[in-house]
């Protein structure tokens, strides 16, 4: 009789997908499976440019046919894919941790703490995002690093907001009272009763937020800056396909195409099935 | 067929181990149907299958018949133009079904205004009159965050019902009240079917459908056990469980083996309390104590103060003045049984999970927990649910299953069993008290039955009422 | 173990909506004092020397060389220590003086009430669009999570975040004004001119903020109390009007505030996009030209709208939310 | 009256000439006293003559008679040399110049010069040198707005984009048939091209490359082009270990693939340039081919030569040293990013590593000054007046203490060279001033301080309904004057 009750459930077992998260997943693994395996299967240099042979319709060939230099526009995008999704989720996951973590705090703890977080969070949102994005890149220049860090640097702010007003509303909720009296530390009390609430919004914004990283990269491409050449980045190879965009509208659409795969799938990732 | 306002053909449910069998019923105007039974034997479900909101993964199947019109009871959307007009269901769980940020009163005037088709003067005009006649004329400023439990019952009925549908459905409508506004609601319920309409209660305070007269259902694990006239089936139930079901009125219980002599120290001291909430003086210089042991019985008005009082002794609420003194050595002694189960889960896991996050906490000893599943009454099925897939008896139950598994020094039973039918109540209490005693657990337990705190307390504590006035009454009073 | 529980008053002003105000108000000198703080240290320490650029972007790359160079260094004065610049420039911020642009030599403060309201105009249109596009569609969608205006916007507010800003304009110039005719491609003067701008804008601004409502509003359409508002008869419309729309809302108010850092990306595309003559565009330039009173006093003004406006949305919520009001 | 309206990439920074003047001279607002005539070659503007004295030290330049300013006042001797000394305070052409000082004598502006300068009436013809009337200037000296002689009138200026002219009814000149004209300062050339097709504008300037096929076959416009004496071109420091030899520079230049360059980049064959001085220049252009300036097999050649060898990577060595280089370069003007982008590649596979850094104009000049820079690349205008000497001057014949011209040689001299120059800033004589220019310019090429890549062309696309259109090929004027609305 002890059968169902008492077997524990694993503790860190891959968690139950449904199925708009398995079709995210699905896509998201398309995409990094382009991206590793295009290098693989091909032997295209991203950097061979080829006069002569600028903006081709894609041929059997060049899959994806060539750029405004006549390179390779397969071997650029897959090499910007591992770029830029990499850089992406540093910058995601650079904003979202300590966004969601002093949300937490400010909004569990209150008083005074919640006071000074939240006038740091609402001066870090008052800096023009833009001014230290672009002192960053000025200061080191044509440094993907420092543009991401401070793309980063203006996201968490949104995090912080939409995690400190949920969290105050939570932290004086029964069920929380209810698991401190049975002895359970903060760990659990966000991993069991704030994550699950917090999590729609967090993803989403993460999911999103993943997206501005790579077009606030291209928008400072547009404003000429932080450009490295030959180096491959989606929002930089928008930018750089942007002049072409009549000649080669499938040329600007590839990299476009490649980020909202990217934006589709974590975002079916981040939904829930609805309780 | 046509003389019936309520009429329900073969109504089953069917979902993922969960069967209620066919259930009929008929309502001519002025009809009254009272749902007795069992926790978790589907009451709710059966409310819910005639108005049409069952929760997702649960289908019922058969006909219908609603103020002379046929449904189809496994096609939820057609009855949703009967909602509040004709048909009117109060919910079990008022806190929950109150909008956080909206005050009480306009929460029933909106009814009176968009439902009923007042005016908006006259709309809030009446739902103050609503209020009053509730007895909660200061609620009406409040948000539903700043309600008791017994209060929030009390506006969402009043919600529920300003639309003046003909067709009533309540769950519970009286858990949590003390007996004169217990009295005020079956009144007030009573006015349905006296003007020809048909009312539909669930309930487990058997002195309520008594009251309410008109035929009695008893259910027990989705089948009806014995049905009949309110006059026979309460006075002579045929049925085996009939019978044990009255005999479980708490009036009938026997008492409790007294405390023995006790020289411990008191788990729990209080001093000169005083609490002021919503600008009222809950109460002031309240002073009191609870031994190892000891079953303290809290009773008084709702929204007096009783949930309050226990979060100051256990240090969730602060008190304005006054000290509290907790024994020490007891980390997780303190424990508490809350007034509204569900709000006390998070209802994104399963039962099974939180139960085994609590074990691997404080490495419980998991052999322990079947036998005591078994004394709660509780199926091991349950624990692959969710909290919200569970009946309310059910979930608090579960809730009772977690708090012993601490092996508590002091527990505050807020209302623990006033969603227990009176059989389970009786065993949960019973368990209740034999642990206490056992495991020299002081007790601090609030309920609105009087004559259950008669049996099972050694002591009393009224709270006063709208005077402010706090009286403290001993019963027993050799006490150390 | 004992505990003695003393009452706890809060000083009054640190609550209510007086003290609001005047939390914020200390919070825009702050951020007046902590925005030019921090350009001014930055600025100073960006590599490459400081005359050159400011030649560069006063007399044009034919133009710059060491004379130049040297010429500005001496008319500005560059040698002085950072530290007394700074000190000069904080005593004229107390006198609400800007300064002059190092580059064109006109007033920082004329300069940017110019762009300034190019600038506002083109966000409150964008915002109010984006208002119009995004929640409605969002709170619509929440109504019925997973169904198929779920789906199809959810789709849509990929397809829209994954566009960069400078694709959507060129697309909007392409249909409303190369082939449609209906409105201006770039420039400025004219209502009609900020309308492809603002549009674009307000895309990017509909997605997220459509994405963030319809979360909000799917937890509220699962909520006991949404059930409760149906079955006490409200019907649909009201109770999406009285309790869906009011619990949704305090969130998606609440992001709308800290949507406008995506706003301020956008800007700066838009306004080079469009030739706009706005304050992004400006900020651009200015750090480019390290045109440092003017990289200040355009990201003063900005910070102080971020305020004011965080002012309002909290107002707002205060007002959407009574638990706020009474906690 | 059809009002027109103009767009080009440039910003208007402010109303002083030193700033902004090219914007003011363009849409005929101020006028020079040296003007140019259609060869490119100085022509009276409002000095109807000028003279130089014996020793080459004094010019008298005559002013024209009966020339008014917008705000009425007549256009004097004082009001002139006023202006001339106001631009010669700030940093601007007049700095190439020996001047000693600037008098008014009558109705002459005399020019006092330490030393003889041939091309002076060159330079005033340059857009720093506008001449403004005295109430354009306040009492700080400030130019606080542009009053000038031409033959519109601002009517409005919102900085940093816009300008409104309308026509100036007492000009001196011919009467311009159209009444008012705006300009818009739209950075983007996506954008232009639009504004063009959607009729957003009449005139547009310097489309880019990938816009121009699309709008030669629209119907409502006409495609204008010019070729520019602007030149891309990557000046090399001549000091840096790895470039001093003179075969490691041909190396490079050997290795570009400018015809790629100019067909597939710049959509312009013709602009793949072999030499620094494009035809416009006359007797400076050696007339090369451009085809035949790539060899990658002469290139490897001279490296070897050097001493180089590929390493395993493809990247040539020297004792443990690879061949790495960093390129400086700006996006004021969008295809440089692209030209060094495609040097990058070019040079990868002659065996260099290099490093593009995108940056700011001003990179090129300060590093030159702190010797920092290893390459720039940038477009070097030499047609900045109608004479490319001044600009030569700065670039290869500046005192050869410091290390050369901030855009031009650097670490690199050439006494002969230097000479040349020298000479040719005193000779007057039209012969030997083309001999040396000829000689002056093939000894750049051998040597190469500076690589020539590319050449501009003045783009425009001009609504059909306008006549008259004509590019001016020193950028001095939209000549917007001479423009109608046809009927
Ligand atoms: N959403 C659900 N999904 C699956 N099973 C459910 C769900 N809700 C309730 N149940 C199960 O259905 C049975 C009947 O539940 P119901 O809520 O109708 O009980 P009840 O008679 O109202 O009990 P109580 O008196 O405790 O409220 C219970 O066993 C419960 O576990
Ligand atoms: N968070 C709160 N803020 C302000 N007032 C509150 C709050 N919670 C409860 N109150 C008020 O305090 C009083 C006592 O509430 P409490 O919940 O203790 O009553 P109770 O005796 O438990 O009633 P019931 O029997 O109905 O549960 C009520 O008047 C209630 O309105
Ligand atoms: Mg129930
Ligand atoms: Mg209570």
């Amino acid at each position: 009789m002890t059968t169902l009750a008492m077997t524990p459930p694993r503790r860190w077992a891959l968690p139950a997908l449904n199925s708009r998260q398995q079709i995210g997943a699905a896509l998201l693994a398309l995409l990094l499976a382009f991206a590793w395996l295009v290098p693989w299967l091909s032997d295209a240099d991203p950097a061979r440019q080829q006069l002569t042979r600028i903006l081709q319709w894609p041929s059997f060939a060049e899959p994806l046919g060539t750029d405004h230099l006549g390179r390779s526009l397969l071997a650029r995008l897959a090499s910007a894919v591992r770029l830029s999704l990499g850089m992406a989720l540093l910058s995601v996951a650079s904003a979202a941790v300590p966004g969601v973590l002093l949300g937490v705090i400010a909004g569990w703890r209150g008083g005074w703490l919640d006071r000074v977080l939240g006038s740091l969070a609402d001066a870090c949102l008052a800096l023009p995002g833009l001014l230290l994005v672009l002192l960053l890149v000025a200061i080191a220049p044509g440094n993907f690093w420092a543009l991401y860090v401070g793309i980063s640097l203006v996201l968490w702010i949104e995090y912080f907001r939409v995690v400190r007003a949920r969290t105050r509303i939570l932290v004086a909720s029964p069920q929380l009272e209810a698991s401190r009296l049975l002895g359970f530390g903060p760990l659990y009390l966000f991993r069991r009763h704030l994550w699950p609430e917090l999590a729609p919004q967090v993803l989403t914004l993460a999911a999103f937020g993943a997206a501005s990283a790579i077009l606030a990269m291209a928008a400072m491409g547009f404003v000429s800056v932080g450009l490295r050449p030959p180096t491959a980045e989606l929002g930089l190879m928008m930018i750089e396909l942007l002049p072409y965009y009549h000649e080669a509208p499938w040329a600007m659409a590839q990299p476009i195409l490649v980020l909202f795969v990217l934006v589709l799938s974590l975002n079916l990732l981040a939904g829930r099935d609805p309780r | 067929m046509s003389s019936y306002l309520l009429q329900a053909e073969g109504l089953t449910i069917r979902g993922e181990d969960v069967t209620i069998a066919p259930f009929s019923c008929s309502l001519t105007p002025g009809g009254r149907l009272t749902l007795l039974g069992e926790t978790g034997s589907g009451k709710s479900l059966l409310a819910q299958a005639i108005m049409g909101t069952l929760p997702k993964g649960l289908v019922a199947q058969g006909q219908l018949v609603i103020d002379g019109e046929a449904f189809d009871a496994a096609d939820t959307t057609s009855r949703r133009a009967l909602w509040g007009h004709r048909l009117a269901l109060l919910p079990q769980e008022p806190w929950h079904a109150l909008d956080p940020t909206m005050r009480a009163v306009s929460q029933i005037a909106e009814s009176h205004h968009h439902v009923a088709g007042r005016d908006q003067r006259a709309s809030l005009q009446a739902a103050w009159a609503d209020l009053k006649e509730l007895g909660l004329p200061e609620a009406g400023d409040k948000l539903p965050g700043e309600l008791s439990g017994g209060m929030a019952q009390r506006v969402a009925f009043a919600a529920a019902s300003a639309g003046g549908a003909p067709i009533v459905i309540a769950d519970e409508p009286t858990k949590g009240l003390d007996a004169p506004r217990r009295d005020a609601v079956v009144e007030l319920l009573a006015r349905t079917p006296e003007a020809a309409g048909a009312l539909l209660t669930i309930t487990h305070d058997i002195d309520v459908a008594r009251r309410l007269g008109g035929e009695v259902v008893i259910l027990r694990q989705g089948q009806v056990v014995e049905r009949g006239p309110a006059q026979q089936v309460l006075t002579h139930p045929q049925s085996e469980y009939g019978k044990r079901l009255l005999d479980a009125e708490p009036s009938r219980w026997p008492a409790p083996a007294p405390l023995g002599e006790c020289d411990m120290a008191a788990v729990v001291t209080a001093n000169g309390l005083a609490k002021v909430r919503g600008g009222r003086e809950l109460f002031r210089d309240l002073s009191l104590t609870v031994r190892p042991g000891e079953i303290v019985g809290v009773v008084g008005p709702s929204g007096c103060g009783k949930s309050t009082l226990g979060d100051m002794l256990l240090g969730v609420t602060r008190a304005d003045e006054g000290e509290v003194r907790r024994a020490a050595g007891h980390s997780l002694g303190f424990q508490k049984l809350y007034q509204d189960p569900p709000a006390a889960f998070s209802p994104h896991w399963r039962l099974s999970r939180l139960l085994d996050d609590l074990v691997r906490r404080h490495r419980l000893n998991r052999s322990s927990i079947p036998p005591l599943m078994a004394r709660l009454g509780l199926d091991e099925n349950l624990l692959g649910r969710r909290p919200g897939e569970i009946s309310g008896g059910e979930l608090q139950r579960f809730a009772i299953l977690r708090v012993l598994l601490l092996n508590p020094c002091f527990l505050f039973a807020d209302e623990p069993t006033s969603r227990l039918d009176p059989i389970t109540q009786r065993q949960t209490l019973a368990l209740l008290v034999e642990l206490a005693r056992e495991r020299r657990c002081g007790v601090m337990l609030v309920s609105h039955d009087p004559a259950l705190i008669e049996r099972i307390c050694d002591r009393r504590i009224t709270l006063g009422n709208e005077s402010m006035s706090v009286t403290k009454r001993e019963r027993e009073p050799a006490m150390a | 173990m004992s505990q003695v529980l003393a009452s706890r008053t809060t000083p009054r002003w640190t609550t209510g909506l007086g003290g609001l105000l005047l939390q914020r108000l200390f919070q825009a000198g702050l951020v007046a004092w902590m925005v030019g703080t921090l350009t001014f240290v930055l600025t100073r320490s960006l590599p490459g020397d400081m005359a050159y650029r400011i030649a560069a972007g006063r007399y044009g790359h034919d133009m710059v060389n060491t004379s130049a160079a040297e010429a500005v260094r001496a008319e500005l004065a560059l040698d002085q220590p950072a530290l007394g610049a700074y000190f000069g420039w904080l005593w004229d911020l107390l006198q609400f003086n800007l300064g002059r642009s190092l580059v064109s030599g006109e007033p920082v403060l004329a300069e940017l009430w110019h762009q300034l309201g190019h600038s506002l105009g083109l966000a409150t249109m964008a915002v109010l669009l984006s208002l119009l596009l995004g929640p409605p569609l969002g709170l619509i969608a929440g109504l019925k999570p997973n169904g198929w205006l779920d789906r199809v916007s959810e789709v849509a507010a990929s397809v829209l975040r994954a566009l960069p800003p400078f694709a959507v304009g060129l697309l909007l110039i392409l249909i409303f004004s190369v082939s449609l005719g209906w409105l201006p491609a770039a420039g400025h003067g004219r209502s009609a001119h900020g309308v492809l701008p603002a549009l674009t804008l307000a895309l990017a601004l509909a997605a997220i903020s459509s994405r963030v409502a319809r979360n909000a509003m799917a937890d509220v359409s699962q909520s006991a109390y949404y059930a409760f508002s149906r079955t006490k008869g409200l019907g649909e419309r009201q109770s999406f009007l009285r309790h869906g729309m009011r619990n949704a809302a305090v969130p998606v108010i609440a992001y709308l505030g800290v949507q406008f850092v995506y706003l301020i990306e956008g800007v700066v595309v838009v306004e080079t996009l469009f030739a706009w003559p706005g304050i992004g565009h400006a900020l651009v330039h200015a750090i480019v030209a390290r045109d440092v009173p003017m990289v200040q006093g355009t990201a003063l003004v900005m910070g102080l709208m971020f305020v004011v406006l965080n002012t309002v949305v909290d107002l707002l919520c205060h007002w959407l939310d009574p638990r706020r009001r009474s906690a | 009256d059809r009002p027109l309206s103009v767009v080009a990439p440039w910003e208007i920074t402010g109303a002083d000439p030193s700033t902004s003047g090219y914007v003011y001279a363009r849409m005929r607002v101020a006028e020079t006293l040296v003007d140019t005539d259609a060869a490119g070659q100085p022509a009276p503007g409002l000095a109807e003559s000028w003279q130089v004295s014996e020793d080459g030290l004094a010019w008298r330049f005559a002013l024209r008679e009966g020339v008014s300013f917008h705000d009425g006042s007549p256009l004097t001797a004082q009001a002139a040399a006023a202006s001339l000394e106001h631009a010669r305070a700030k940093p601007g052409i007049l700095d190439s110049a020996p001047i000693a000082a600037i008098e008014a004598d009558g109705n002459e502006v005399v020019v006092q010069l330490e030393s003889p300068f041939a091309p002076l009436p060159a330079l005033l013809a340059h857009s720093t040198t506008l001449i403004l009337a005295p109430a354009a200037y306040d009492d700080e000296g400030r130019v606080s707005q542009v009053i000038g002689t031409g033959p519109y009138r601002v009517e409005s200026v919102a900085p940093p984009q816009r300008l409104g002219v309308e026509r100036f009814d007492d000009y001196w000149g011919e009467a311009p048939a159209i009444d008012s004209a705006s300009y818009l300062a739209v950075g983007r050339g996506e954008t232009r091209a639009l504004m063009a097709e959607s009729g957003d504008a009449d005139v547009v300037f310097t489309l880019d490359p990938a816009s121009q096929t699309r709008l030669a076959r629209n119907d409502r416009l006409t495609l204008h082009a010019e070729p520019i004496p602007r030149t891309i071109v990557f000046k090399v420091n001549a000091a840096h270990p790895l470039l001093e030899d003179e075969r490691a520079r041909q190396a490079l230049s050997l290795a570009i693939d400018r015809e790629g360059i100019a067909a597939g980049l710049l959509r312009n064959p013709e602009a793949a340039a072999a030499e620094l001085f494009p035809a416009s220049l006359g007797s400076w252009h050696l007339g090369l081919d451009a085809g035949e300036a790539r060899d990658l097999e002469r290139a490897r050649e001279l490296l070897a030569e050097l001493g180089w060898q590929a390493n395993g990577n493809g990247v040539l060595e020297r004792d443990g040293e690879a061949f790495e280089l960093t390129l400086r370069t700006f996006s004021d003007r969008p295809e440089l990013p692209l030209v060094a982008t495609a040097l990058q590649d070019q040079w990868r596979e002659l065996g260099v590593a290099l490093e593009v850094a995108v940056g700011n104009a001003s990179e090129i000049p300060s590093g030159h000054r702190d010797g920092s820079l290893e390459l720039g690349l940038m477009a070097r205008n030499y047609g900045l007046v109608p004479d490319p000497l001044g600009t030569l001057l700065d670039d290869f014949g500046a005192d050869p203490e410091s290390m050369g011209g901030d855009w031009g040689a650097m670490g690199w001299r050439d006494t002969d060279l230097a000479g040349w120059l020298d000479t040719l800033r005193q000779e007057a004589d039209m012969e030997a001033r083309s001999e040396l220019a000829g000689q002056v310019a093939r000894r750049l090429n051998e040597a190469m301080p500076v690589v020539p890549v590319a050449w501009y062309q003045q783009t425009a696309a001009v609504n059909a309904e306008l006549e008259g259109f004509s590019i001016d090929p020193l950028e001095r004027s939209y000549r917007i004057d001479e423009l109608r609305w046809s009927e």
